[in-house]
């Protein structure tokens, strides 16, 4: 972690793991469009500051917990392309070995603790998460990425309670797109901001604009400077928006064009923080456009490395059920 | 009456249509349910029936069924979309605790009349939280019916008849038939809870099964056909209430049974069948009882492990020549 | 519903009620001692001004659902002692055929939806017969009374927020008696004032002292109104303590015999409400003990009804399993 | 080494004690927990090892579950009191959606070392959701492992190798037993998960079953001995992994099974026993395979009904006359 103000470095980091994420998102809608990929995928294409203005401010040591919507934590967690590329596929060389396809990436040994595909899983697990740190006097912090649908499952409750009770080490960042599959937060949600709930938890409340990085950046320094010193859990609501359907493949009669254009012209989260780097001249237009190559380049050289991998031996479908062996 | 190609789930959709026509109480919630479902099985219904009727709910799996268990003690019959099978987990407690109970430990003072849609089954790489099938589950809650159509002509039968009953119904959707289409009779029609079918007669070995496994079985039939063995499939439509005698006179009539589903085996429903076989054909020293299901694994996402846990018709023609010797 | 000021005749009544609780709980909890009573009970006693002035202010038609907990919640709305005696024997004449007892006695013909065993089990049914009256244009409210550790449930986060985004026409009563089972509610719960939760739902929060009579009276007079007239839900803290142990049998380690008895001697809801109407000249002390007598008289009416009655025939146990009558 | 006179409460915890000595990761969670559980199976723990270790948790059964996931895939072990089995249902989503799939659909990355101890059967008029057994369910489940002991020297056994499993285990205390006292063996000892127990050797018929209903089965044998039937009593302590050589053996000396527990028959573990034994022993001819369990009600408090719905030792005797035709 690096706290030192934005120079030309750090700036190019959070660039290039935000384009990375863009690519990556990019690239894979296209294979399952062509049908190439197997089971469903959901694209976080447009919110990929929360990802990595988060990640930016985590030790590899602290652990995230994501969503069905979480190729972008794992990335920005530093999982390795080739890995969740392969995972994709459900190659044997993916980050579970194929088993768990895009809903259940997951790398432990970087503490992402795994997508999940049932909404609201994560939140008792980054509370044990941060239990387990507290209890083994780890200096570490849980976060739980979750979206603004999430907020209204019971798990969000009984997580966020306990984790006021015992101050723990845990930030919760809401995802806030303004909608949970096909439906507007606002015919479900009893608040707009979830930020608000955090009252009910004795907990700190933050509200800030998800598609600003810097203001991600921000918001995280806080939450986690908080929870490490031992002053408990954090609820950030982040504003932000979804470029594409909540699946690929999903026709989006619920929302109008005009509003989706007017949010990727206006709120691009990548666009917001190039304009802002070349403008603040840390960055030059041309560096941008390299990052950019060299992104390609490695989203071509993981898909070639997934589409080369061969699939699990079927022989192996019983391992792993239980830790002995399976036969 | 005539019939109509219509995908299963459009089926199910009719059902609902006479259901809601004829009764103003029933009421349909669940999740974007106003969007019309995964499949499209509750396409149009808000736009008829509006959406104090059609309520689209919070992700909340655990309230949907609380709320059908208040509602319907207080005078609805609440038809809850649960999406995929595995949400209702999330619900478990107050489809056993609640919903199963209240009847009984009331002393019959009211009925629960809901109906919990659920798809089930795999569907090509869904993996682990998508694809399972949970029936073993619900078929050992005492007080709950369960269904589970093979196709869109008793999906919309058997959907009539779990909205009318006055109890508890998990209605079963198997993901990979809800968007197939098949030929659907015209016009209302009911077919009732504990009903088995014949869907193929044979006289070599009768499978008994249910959901999606009937067409897997159907397939498989017609390919040992030409091995010269006559397979009977027997549809089982609902699991509680379980049509014994159909059952039982198939078992009686073939010698062997094999009763077989997508869920795991281990601890599954194809025991139950088994047992009850056992229990119910007078003459046990010929009979043979055997079981296909899924391995004890969560489903894998993998394209090449799928179907190494889960059997499909190649897997059930296997197993009979393996049985028949053949 | 009678909203008239508190003349003698209301006064009495409602001193009956709450007589008639303290007084069923009293007798239940010694023959449960002396071991005449089947499975386990939990008694009210400390509580009834609760019970008692909520569903004072109910009509039969509204909808109340209950906890395990729950004699007083049935008593105060309408239940007959013959039958909720009889149904914690396990008799046939009792409210559910002995079917229930104590953790489930229900009486759907008077709005009581039942007593539940699963902590936090009534939220969502009550939401569901706010729902149905909404549907059903009746102008009904549903009650849900609850403990301050279901509070932590995630039934309740899931309801409140739905209860919320609809305005339903339910009023959530936390019976906060400071304690679940043997834990002190501040080890378990993040807020003191469990109303504090209702901002999270956009929904009215309230906080009274339940052992007064007239503010539980008057805190549902407004949830009530403010439901009736399409306002919409209401949180009430209410808070109040258990005499007795968490049940009969419970040798309380965790609470010290000084807090039980300053709450006993000072707090208690009849002693309160009967010194407050003797003071207002409303009733007299002569009369107050014609209520006590006839009470207790009803009360061994109950009993000696419940004794007497048989216990239902093992041959009708499969019925009512479903619809159809069983064999 | 000897033995003392204890409960099967008092059991469990010495073997909690050696395992927390040994581990400074096993923590230990639950709703009062530091006010040692409602048969005494968790007293003192919080004195010796304090408030960090041994938690008390809100009423939040469904963040239990997740919680002990999150914190042993993060290092811990975790003991996780669930009080009555009935309130494992609100955790189902975490239990088998996250719990049971966690290390097979993360491809082996983690395994979740997590023991949930649900006390459930009946204890006389518990009522409808107090009383169940819910081993059908959790049986059913891969991933999970299943531990229902019939008395305290296997329950202190049993628990011991749960905890150090690495696997998520189900470890079901029957109410009726936890109390109960009898021989424990001194020190540390561990009862492999898998392995079966003849509990009484006998001839005639096995009687094959688990948690308290081994204790009935004892009943009914000493009392069928005096008839001169011959009564062998299988106790499988585990039910997953199932020690099916154990049961094979017996089925192929006696001829005769039967597969007993107090939980529903219907779509129950019973079944299942049943299939093992059909799919295992090679000589079927003779077989005869039988099952005994509650019928299908929610369990009633009435004390008149209770008997009716769940089987005792008077059951089994009347069903083993019954299938002996003695
Ligand atoms: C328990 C559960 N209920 C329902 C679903 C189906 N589902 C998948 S994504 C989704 C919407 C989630 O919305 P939100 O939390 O806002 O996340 P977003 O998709 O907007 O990132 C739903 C309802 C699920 N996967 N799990
Ligand atoms: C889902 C569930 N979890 C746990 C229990 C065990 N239990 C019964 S009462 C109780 C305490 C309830 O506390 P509170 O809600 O404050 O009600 P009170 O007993 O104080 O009236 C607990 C934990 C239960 N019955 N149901
Ligand atoms: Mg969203
Ligand atoms: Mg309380």
């Amino acid at each position: 972690m690096d706290s030192s103000p934005l120079d030309r470095t750090r700036a190019i980091d959070l660039l290039r793991t935000m384009e990375t994420i863009r690519a990556f998102e990019t690239r894979i809608e296209a294979l399952f469009k062509q049908g190439l990929l197997p089971g469903f995928v959901h694209s976080c294409a447009g919110q990929e500051a929360i990802a990595t203005g988060v990640c930016s401010r985590l030790d590899r040591a602290d652990c995230i917990t994501s969503t069905h919507r979480g190729h972008g934590h794992a990335i920005a967690k530093g999982i390795e392309l080739d890995a969740i590329f392969a995972e994709l596929y459900g190659k044997a060389a993916g980050a579970c070995g194929g088993r768990g396809g895009s809903m259940h990436v997951a790398d432990f040994s970087i503490g992402m603790l795994g997508a999940n595909g049932i909404v609201g899983g994560g939140f008792g697990i980054a509370v044990g998460a941060a239990f387990a740190a507290r209890y083994q006097r780890r200096e570490q912090v849980a976060v739980c990425f979750f979206g603004d649908g999430a907020a209204n499952k019971g798990t969000f409750h009984e997580a966020l309670n306990f984790a006021g009770v015992h101050a723990l080490p845990v930030v919760f960042v809401c995802e806030n797109n303004r909608y949970a599959q096909f439906t507007a937060a606002s015919r479900t949600t009893a608040v707009a901001d979830i930020s608000v709930r955090a009252a009910a938890y004795g907990i700190e409340g933050d509200s800030i604009d998800g598609n600003d990085l810097l203001a991600v950046i921000d918001a995280t320094d806080r939450a986690v400077a908080r929870a490490r010193s031992g002053g408990g859990a954090t609820l950030i609501n982040m504003a932000t928006y979804r470029h594409s359907g909540h699946y690929v493949g999903d026709a989006e009669q619920y929302r109008s064009r005009e509003e989706v254009a007017a949010s990727r012209s206006e709120q691009d989260p990548i666009q917001r923080f190039t304009a802002h780097i070349v403008a603040a001249g840390v960055v030059t237009e041309s560096e941008i456009a390299d990052v950019r190559l060299a992104v390609e380049a490695r989203i071509d050289a993981a898909q070639q490395f997934a589409e080369a991998a061969p699939f699990p031996d079927p022989a192996t479908a019983m391992r792993d059920v239980f830790t002995e062996a399976g036969s | 009456m005539g019939s109509r190609r219509m995908t299963f789930g459009q089926a199910t959709l009719e059902a609902m249509q006479y259901a809601m026509d004829e009764d103003p109480n029933v009421v349909v919630i669940g999740e974007d349910i106003s969007w019309g479902g995964n499949f499209g099985q509750f396409r149009g219904l808000v736009d008829r029936y509006g959406p104090e009727r059609v309520v689209d709910m919070p992700i909340s799996e655990s309230l949907i069924v609380a709320m059908a268990v208040g509602a319907s003690a207080a005078g609805l019959k609440v038809v809850a979309s649960m999406s995929f099978v595995e949400f209702t987990l999330g619900a478990m407690d107050e489809i056993v605790n609640q919903a199963s109970k209240f009847r009984y430990m009331f002393g019959g003072q009211v009925s629960v009349p809901i109906v919990l849609r659920a798809s089930d089954g795999v569907r090509g790489s869904s993996g682990a939280q998508h694809s399972s099938s949970l029936e073993g589950m619900f078929c050992n809650v005492p007080g709950l019916k369960v269904v589970a159509p093979s196709n869109g002509d008793d999906a919309k039968g058997l959907l009539r008849a779990a909205i009318a009953d006055p109890d508890p119904v998990v209605y079963l959707e198997h993901k990979q038939i809800t968007g197939q289409r098949s030929e659907v009779a015209d016009g209302d029609h009911v077919v009732p809870l504990g009903s088995a079918k014949i869907v193929r007669p044979g006289s070599d070995i009768s499978v008994v099964t249910y959901s999606n496994m009937v067409n897997h079985a159907l397939v498989a039939a017609e390919e040992l056909a030409s091995l010269g063995v006559s397979v009977e499939v027997v549809d089982l439509r609902s699991l509680v209430p379980l049509d014994v005698a159909t059952i039982a006179a198939s078992a009686a009539r073939t010698g062997v049974v094999l009763a077989a589903h997508e869920s795991w085996t281990f601890g599954g429903f194809g025991a139950e069948i088994l047992a009850q076989v056992r229990e119910c054909v007078p003459d046990q020293s010929q009979l043979r009882t055997h079981r296909l299901g899924a391995r004890s694994a969560p489903i894998p996402f993998s394209p090449t492990l799928e179907p190494a846990i889960v059997p499909g018709a190649a897997d059930l023609v296997a197993e009979i020549r393996r049985i028949l010797a053949v």
